[in-house]
């Protein structure tokens, strides 16, 4: 049971990453995107690429995918915000649906369709030992995995929380109007906000990329959309929400299996939204975190 | 100082402003008056960039502002109190203040300028660590001042302080609005409905009617003007 | 008994007490008047009675019959209609649509019948055509030559005529108007006055919120005067006229040192 | 002119397209190019229901292939185990996924903009995951094979053309249904309510009533699609109502243009075609349909034929009435 | 008038013209056709492409000796991403031509299943490297098959683990879509028929990537042998997290996991993995050689099994085409009838009995990072 607890943590903490991403992008923007998961691929690749072809260097792979990710992020928004803010809803969504669909064939080019690995030569250079805790090994990559993923949601929080650039964000999502009156770049911000988000997703990627050593362009697929449901689980305003309801749903799903519901086992999170939305629209802790992040 | 020549500005098809024109002069106190709908928020917009308008232009100390963002417009020297406050609901008072002086870049000066919002505000002070929201509407309105001036504003763009507010409050408001005036030396603009309040404290007066300026007067002429009486309130 | 009455009805927004026990009522072929400054509460006594915010503490009948706990169709369906502050109009749809919607709770037509077509149906939807045009005539050459214009092309003075016919259409026992005349000019506002006065003499009651003293002052038959929340005054318009207090709260008080 | 020959006139446009459509097969010859056409004409019913809620009452739903889901795997299922004709298997898998609807409907619509839409990805997404996961009752991700063919009124349907013609029948009822529902009373209610709920229920309009009749209508539509894109193609898999398809079906009405009954089918027409035409691009061609379906967005984001509303209206079928009553500055009293 | 009649024309006729786009197909003098449909994009686009790969090369080496009755052979691609909706559409296109003479594909069963029905009206033959599910052949007189189906290969790998290696408690771990359900079933029914006890069952959805619930589960009922019917990027996965997690038991599988990506991923983790596999690259046998040899020259690596299976579907499609001309569809469907012993690269393939190939399938097992032969 220890050992199903820490494999759902270590899945759930991936959905936790992803679901920021959406939740820091809607809770700014109001906008949904449905390219979040192909974020997350760009970004495994990117990894790929840097322990491939430069080091096997976990930190370089995830800064280089923080840099590229960032762009795409800034590219997506402007495609799919920047230029269609008094547009209808559905538009931008739709930008980010053909974002995808793009996306995931553009990889299939360059990065071909088949499941692609990190070499085993170069693997063992990024590797870690492994310690055994009751009878259950833990690698230390699985431990660099949480550890970043901590890490990363600490930065978050204080950023969020502590800067100036997250007030201003704060601020924009709870009234852009105002604060374009009080002279902030909202197009900066919103921007800002994205490229932070896709940030998470990007790093997201490389941790798993890296972690199963599996690259392949559908990757982003069923994990965007299960994130995205942490996120409405969370409140999709709420980071603190979508970190839980990430965690919370890895670890379900993890017992599912356990419990002999393997087939149930993916539609979980969406039930779990759906029971959110019809009981508690606001999600699990109010969900609107994001804009009432407190900073004292 | 401020200077709005001849300004179009429509909302889609309809028109909100006809061929306003007006001045404002380093250090007055200018009301624009007018009802509902007249087109008095439209034109506090215009300046600020919020909304473009279709002809016309708007100068700020010699400097072209129509069409540029609000950016630019703040850091020229205009800030503003919105209409209905809209203060940043889950920031801190403080945060808010902070927001104001957000085009400023010296962080010495913003932390003497949060003191002095405090002695000014003495509200602000008490409260600096609530979120927004949870102030009354009265100190609300003290917020959102203290937050325009953290722009360190030469011209002060005010949108219906005394919308909603007790008479207790309106009267304190606009006390302030004077001590503002002239202890920091701020130009005001001031946008209200509630006329004889306005041009109580006001040099200069502008009346407005359907989008258009139908009067303009000094202050103690438009209050004992009959013709602005029946322009802004049609009493007979 | 009095076509509506509000009794003691309160309304407050999480601790902000937008209305506090605040009783009225209108009569049948009244014309009504709310005033009061901005913020004093009147929209919200609207949309108290209305169903789009109800009350939070109070009585409101129409006819005897309670409107608490009635969702906003229900009470348009029961012969109370309005007309908004920002005007709401169908933006997209035609002059004629807008008002042909006013009379939804009227028909009959459902998905079968819309299918399958019996002859009623058509009389019905030629009986609300017609009943429209007539409504829309009442503002002469103004709306009859735009019927099927989109209602985003109006004019400022005319979505208001146009939203007033959608209130005015299916022939409600009581209308609210939020600001008829708020944006107008002179002219169009006493095209509005003359139309509230006519539509009082057909026989519906009218509670009218409204800023211009003159149109007040002309079309009420009675004034009521909120202020923060509270009724401070009621009365016909000459006495509402001297009340200093009135005067005071919606004008604003003239400071010592300058008067 | 007399009043028939007038109405001839009036609808000759109709008439053309309905000659024109009657004689394609014929005019395409090819059997690819049929079956192109009855992938178009499945598509424009689907993308028609979509509309109703997307278009008409503003509710955003991107789980549409759900109900597609439904009338298929039930109209498969009723004709292959409950033994039923087609020409019941089909109503009644329409009715099944109107039913589906109204389950889904009743409760989500209590919620508000996105929060709705995003019921309807999860219930796309459960949908979809049960379909693949229920082996006894789905055969799971192996998909129902062997689906017979349609036959009505004791005439089987098995070549191209007869599909084609069964597929037109459909496209025309439900064009001919909707601009009927649409052009009364209801249809003003869902326009309405679109335009502006607060003002529409204010006006005596009962949304919610009109919301659950909408999505119920919608999935009827969709699950008429389901039921004849199964006996056509005879294999269904849960693959073909993947939460993509949905997103397509989106794609397909936002670039059509949506809120009439024209842009709709233009925009289904238009997305069958693309990836046909590009067939030859192999591997580039998903890239050529993402890349059309962003830059279309940004350029014109109304969609082919938006923003407008082209009157369908038949009109042997609804003279229109206002004219009559209008004449000059006077209309006239009661008849 | 005409400006509404056009208003709403346009857009119908525009469409009509996009059609009569379409119908301006290349003019091939002296080819035959042959149609290929296979997933070029989507999830399962790299087999598409060892298909496309294959079959090119085996075309152009006929077609540089002179093609078949004097004619160029030319293969007509279509990608079909997997949909069965598209490989449908695919059919028609190919039977609606008639200058294709037979088609080739798809690489799933529910594709080459949901397109069968189409070729089998048009009298044209599918020839399926891949698809595997029992019933594809039976969809019609037109419908064979390459590969061994898993209602031979299954119970081969049972008799295989039961009666040869003794093993007792098995687990099984498939994946859940239409090969991998019949992979399992026709296993274990087989094991228990043997006397095995089948300790649990586990499905895993396409495109699943953590799998360590599943695995703590199996290690704790301790199976001493894993059935692993999936693919290689999923059995890395696998084999992988159960090496971490120190989950050590003899694994086997079906030929499916017989491709070098599986070493390539699966690292050290897939050391002993036994696999019954229809080719093998150092299979002794020369058409099993030639054609190593031949994809090695052309593509610079090594090929896969899919690769070997579609390569033997050109070949048999090149033979039959030999025998039957190429004029004529309805023939094409005898010739391979009546092919006997075909020496292809998985193996000698013969269609008297049915339309599906019996074939001697390979032990092989992954010894020092490399594909042996079984040796016990």
């Amino acid at each position: 049971m220890f050992e199903q607890l820490i494999n759902g943590l270590t899945q759930g903490s991936v959905y936790a990453l992803l679901a920021l991403g959406f939740t820091l992008i809607f809770g700014t923007l109001r906008m949904v995107t449905f390219a979040h998961g192909e974020v997350y691929m760009v970004g495994a690749y990117v990894g790929f690429e840097i322990i491939r072809l430069l080091a096997p260097s976990f930190m370089l792979a995830i800064l280089v995918a923080l840099a590229a990710t960032a762009l795409l992020g800034v590219i997506i928004e402007i495609l799919s915000f920047h230029f269609l803010r008094d547009a209808p809803h559905v538009t931008s969504l739709l930008v980010t649906i053909g974002i995808s669909i793009l996306l995931i064939n553009l990889a299939q080019l360059i990065w071909g369709p088949e499941t692609k690995s990190i070499p085993y030569a170069l693997l063992d250079q990024l590797d870690y030992g492994e310690f055994e805790i009751w009878g259950v090994y833990i690698t230390y990559l699985q431990i660099a995995v949480l550890m970043v993923t901590v890490l990363l949601m600490t930065a978050l929080y204080l950023l969020i929380n502590k800067t100036k650039l997250g007030m201003v964000i704060r601020a924009t999502a709870q009234d852009y109007e105002a604060a374009y009156a009080m002279g902030v770049n909202v197009n900066v911000v919103f921007s800002m906000a994205f490229a932070i988000g896709s940030m998470l997703g990007g790093v997201a990627g490389v941790l798993i990329g890296v972690y199963y050593n599996l690259f392949y362009p559908t990757m982003g697929q069923l994990y965007g959309l299960k994130a995205f449901s942490a996120s409405v689980v969370g409140g999709l305003m709420s980071l603190p929400g979508s970190v839980v309801a990430g965690l919370l749903i890895g670890v379900i799903e993890t017992f599912a299996v356990e419990f002999g519901a393997s087939s149930l086992r993916h539609m979980i999170s969406f039930l779990f939204m759906i029971l959110i939305l019809l009981f508690r629209p606001s999600g699990l802790f109010g969900g609107k975190e994001l804009i009432q992040a407190r900073g004292d | 100082m401020l200077e709005l020549t001849d300004i179009d500005a429509y909302y889609g098809p309809i028109q909100a402003l006809k061929n306003v024109s007006l001045t404002v002069n380093r250090g007055e106190i200018v009301s624009l008056l007018g009802g509902n709908a007249c087109g008095k928020s439209t034109t506090m917009k215009t300046i600020l960039g919020l909304v473009k308008p279709r002809r016309g232009r708007i100068t700020f100390e010699g400097q072209r502002i129509d069409r540029r963002p609000p950016s630019v417009v703040v850091k020229a020297g205009i800030s503003p109190v919105l209409e209905a406050r809209r203060l940043f609901p889950y920031l801190t008072v403080l945060e808010n203040l902070r927001m104001g002086a957000y085009t400023r870049r010296d962080k010495k000066g913003i932390e003497q300028d949060i003191e002095r919002m405090y002695e000014l505000f003495p509200v602000v002070r008490e409260r600096y660590r609530q979120p927004a929201s949870t102030l009354s509407g009265g100190e609300q309105q003290m917020v959102a001042m203290a937050r325009a001036l953290m722009a360190r504003p030469k011209l002060l763009i005010m949108d219906e302080p005394s919308m909603g507010l007790s008479p207790l409050y309106v009267e304190k408001v606009f006390e302030i609005i004077e001590t503002v005036n002239r202890k920091e030396g701020v130009a005001i603009l001031l946008v209200e409905q509630n006329a004889n309040m306005a041009l109580s404290i006001a040099t200069r007066g502008y009346v407005l009617q359907t989008g258009e300026i139908v009067l303009k007067d000094t202050a103690e002429n438009l209050l004992s003007n009959p013709l602005m009486q029946k322009a802004y309130l049609g009493v007979a | 008994m009095a076509l509506l009455e509000i009794e003691h009805v309160t309304k407050d927004f999480g601790g902000l007490e937008a209305l506090h026990d605040v009783s009225m009522s209108v009569d049948r072929g009244e014309i009504v008047s709310l005033i009061g400054p901005n913020g004093a509460g009147k929209t919200t006594l609207f949309n108290c009675i209305t169903g789009t915010m109800p009350p939070s503490a109070g009585r409101i009948t129409f006819e005897g019959r309670s409107l608490v706990d009635l969702a906003p169709y229900e009470i348009a369906a029961r012969g109370v209609k309005r007309t908004f502050q920002h005007i709401r109009l169908f933006d997209q749809m035609t002059v004629l649509e807008n008002v042909m919607v006013g009379n939804d709770h009227q028909g009959r037509t459902g998905i079968f019948s819309a299918l399958l077509r019996p002859p009623w149906v058509s009389r019905e939807e030629r009986t609300n055509r017609r009943k429209s045009i007539e409504v829309l005539s009442l503002f002469g050459e103004r709306l009859l030559p735009r019927l099927d214009q989109q209602a985003r092309m109006l004019s400022y003075a005319n979505r208001r005529r146009v939203e007033i016919a959608r209130a005015l259409v299916s022939g409600p026992k009581l209308l609210l108007f939020d600001e008829p005349t708020a944006g107008m000019n002179p002219h169009e506002t006493q095209g509005i006055v003359d139309l509230i006065r006519l539509i009082r003499d057909r026989g519906h009651a009218i509670l009218v919120i409204e800023h211009k003293m003159k149109v007040v002052m002309t079309v009420s038959d009675r004034i009521v005067v909120l202020d923060h929340g509270e009724k401070i005054a009621e009365g016909p318009p000459q006495a509402i006229a001297r009340n200093q207090e009135v005067i005071n709260a919606y004008m604003g008080k003239r400071r010592a040192g300058i008067d | 002119m007399p009043r028939a020959l007038r109405s001839i006139l009036a609808n000759l446009p109709y008439i053309g397209l309905l000659a024109l459509a009657l004689a394609l097969p014929s005019l395409l010859g090819n059997a690819y190019y049929i079956q192109v056409a009855i992938f178009i004409g499945i598509y424009i019913i689907l993308v028609l229901s979509l509309n109703l809620l997307n278009g008409y009452i503003g509710l955003l739903s991107i789980g549409h292939a759900a109900f597609y889901g439904i009338g298929a795997y039930a109209s498969a299922k009723l004709m292959m185990e409950a033994g039923l004709p087609f020409i019941l298997a089909m109503p009644a898998a329409g009715l099944i996924s109107a039913a589906f609807g109204y389950l889904i409907a009743k409760p989500t619509l209590k919620l508000s903009g996105i929060y709705l839409t995003l019921a309807t990805l999860g219930f796309n997404m459960i949908l979809f995951l049960v379909l693949q996961s229920w082996m006894s009752f789905t055969n799971g991700p192996l998909g129902i094979m062997g689906i017979p063919q349609p036959s009505l009124f004791g005439r089987e349907i098995s070549s191209r053309p007869q599909y084609y013609y069964l597929i037109l029948a459909l496209v025309l009822l439900t064009l001919f249904s909707m601009q009927r529902l649409l052009n009364c009373r209801f249809g003003r209610a869902l326009l309405a309510i679109r335009e502006d709920q607060l003002a529409a229920e204010a006006m005596g309009i009962h949304a919610a009533r009109y919301k659950i009749q909408a999505f119920v209508l919608a999935a009827f539509y969709a699950g008429i699609a389901g039921s004849f894109y199964a006996h056509f193609v005879k294999f269904i898999s849960p693959d073909s109502f993947y939460i993509y398809e949905s997103f397509i079906l989106l794609a397909m009405l936002a670039l059509g243009g949506q809120g009439n009954l024209v842009g709709p089918m233009v925009g289904a027409a238009v997305l069958v075609l693309i990836p046909e035409l590009f067939r030859f691009l192999q591997e580039y061609r998903m890239i050529v349909y993402g890349s059309v379906l962003i830059v279309m967005m940004l350029v014109r984001r109304q969609g082919l034929l938006g923003g407008k509303n082209y009157s369908l209206r038949l009109t042997w079928f609804d003279p229109p009435a206002e004219k009559k009553y209008y004449r000059g500055d006077k209309f006239l009293p009661e008849e | 008038m005409f400006k509404k009649m056009m208003r709403f024309a346009a857009p119908i006729l525009s469409v009509l013209l996009l059609l009569a786009g379409a119908t301006i197909t290349a003019h091939a003098g002296d080819s035959v056709k042959i149609g290929l449909s296979a997933p070029l994009t989507g999830d399962w686009a790299e087999y598409g492409n060892d298909f496309k790969r294959s079959i090119t090369m085996v075309f152009d080496k006929v077609n540089k000796e002179g093609g078949v009755h004097g004619k160029q052979l030319q293969l007509v691609i279509m990608d079909s991403r997997g949909d069965p909706k598209e490989a449908v559409l695919i059919a028609q296109k190919f039977v609606a031509n008639p200058e294709i003479i037979a088609e080739i594909g798809d690489f799933s069963s529910s594709c080459s299943m949901a397109a069968a029905p189409v070729y089998e009206k048009a009298n044209m033959t599918q020839l399926s490297p891949t698809a595997s599910h029992m019933d594809f052949t039976k969809k019609g007189k037109n419908m064979f098959r390459v590969v061994t189906t898993q209602g031979i290969e299954g119970p081969f790998n049972a008799r295989w683990a039961v009666k040869d290696l003794g093993k007792k408690r098995i687990a099984t771990i498939y994946i859940n879509n239409d090969w991998g359900v019949d992979a399992n079933k026709f296993f274990v029914q087989e094991a228990k028929k043997l006397g095995a006890e089948v300790v649990a069952q586990e499905a895993f959805v396409p495109g699943e990537k953590d799998f360590t619930a599943i695995l703590t589960k199996v290690k704790r009922l301790k199976p001493d042998l894993i059935y692993l019917p999936a693919f290689y990027a999923d059995a890395a996965a696998i084999l992988n997290q159960a090496k971490r997690m120190h989950f050590k038991t003899t694994v086997m599988a079906p030929g499916s996991l017989f491709s070098e990506k599986t070493i390539e991923l699966g690292g050290k983790a897939v050391e002993g993995l036994l696999v019954a596999a229809n080719y093998f690259n150092t299979d002794p046998r020369p058409a099993a050689q030639a054609f190593n040899k031949a994809y090695q020259a052309a593509y610079g690596k090594e090929p896969n099994m899919f690769a070997a299976l579609a390569y033997d579907a050109a070949g048999l499609m090149v033979a039959a085409l030999k025998a039957a001309g190429v004029n004529d569809r309805s023939k094409i469907r005898f010739a391979l009838e009546g092919l006997k012993d075909y020496q292809g690269a998985t193996g000698t393939i013969s269609y008297a009995n049915g339309h599906d190939p019996e074939k001697e399938l390979l032990k092989i097992t992954v010894k020092n990072g490399k594909w042996v032969v079984y040796n016990p």
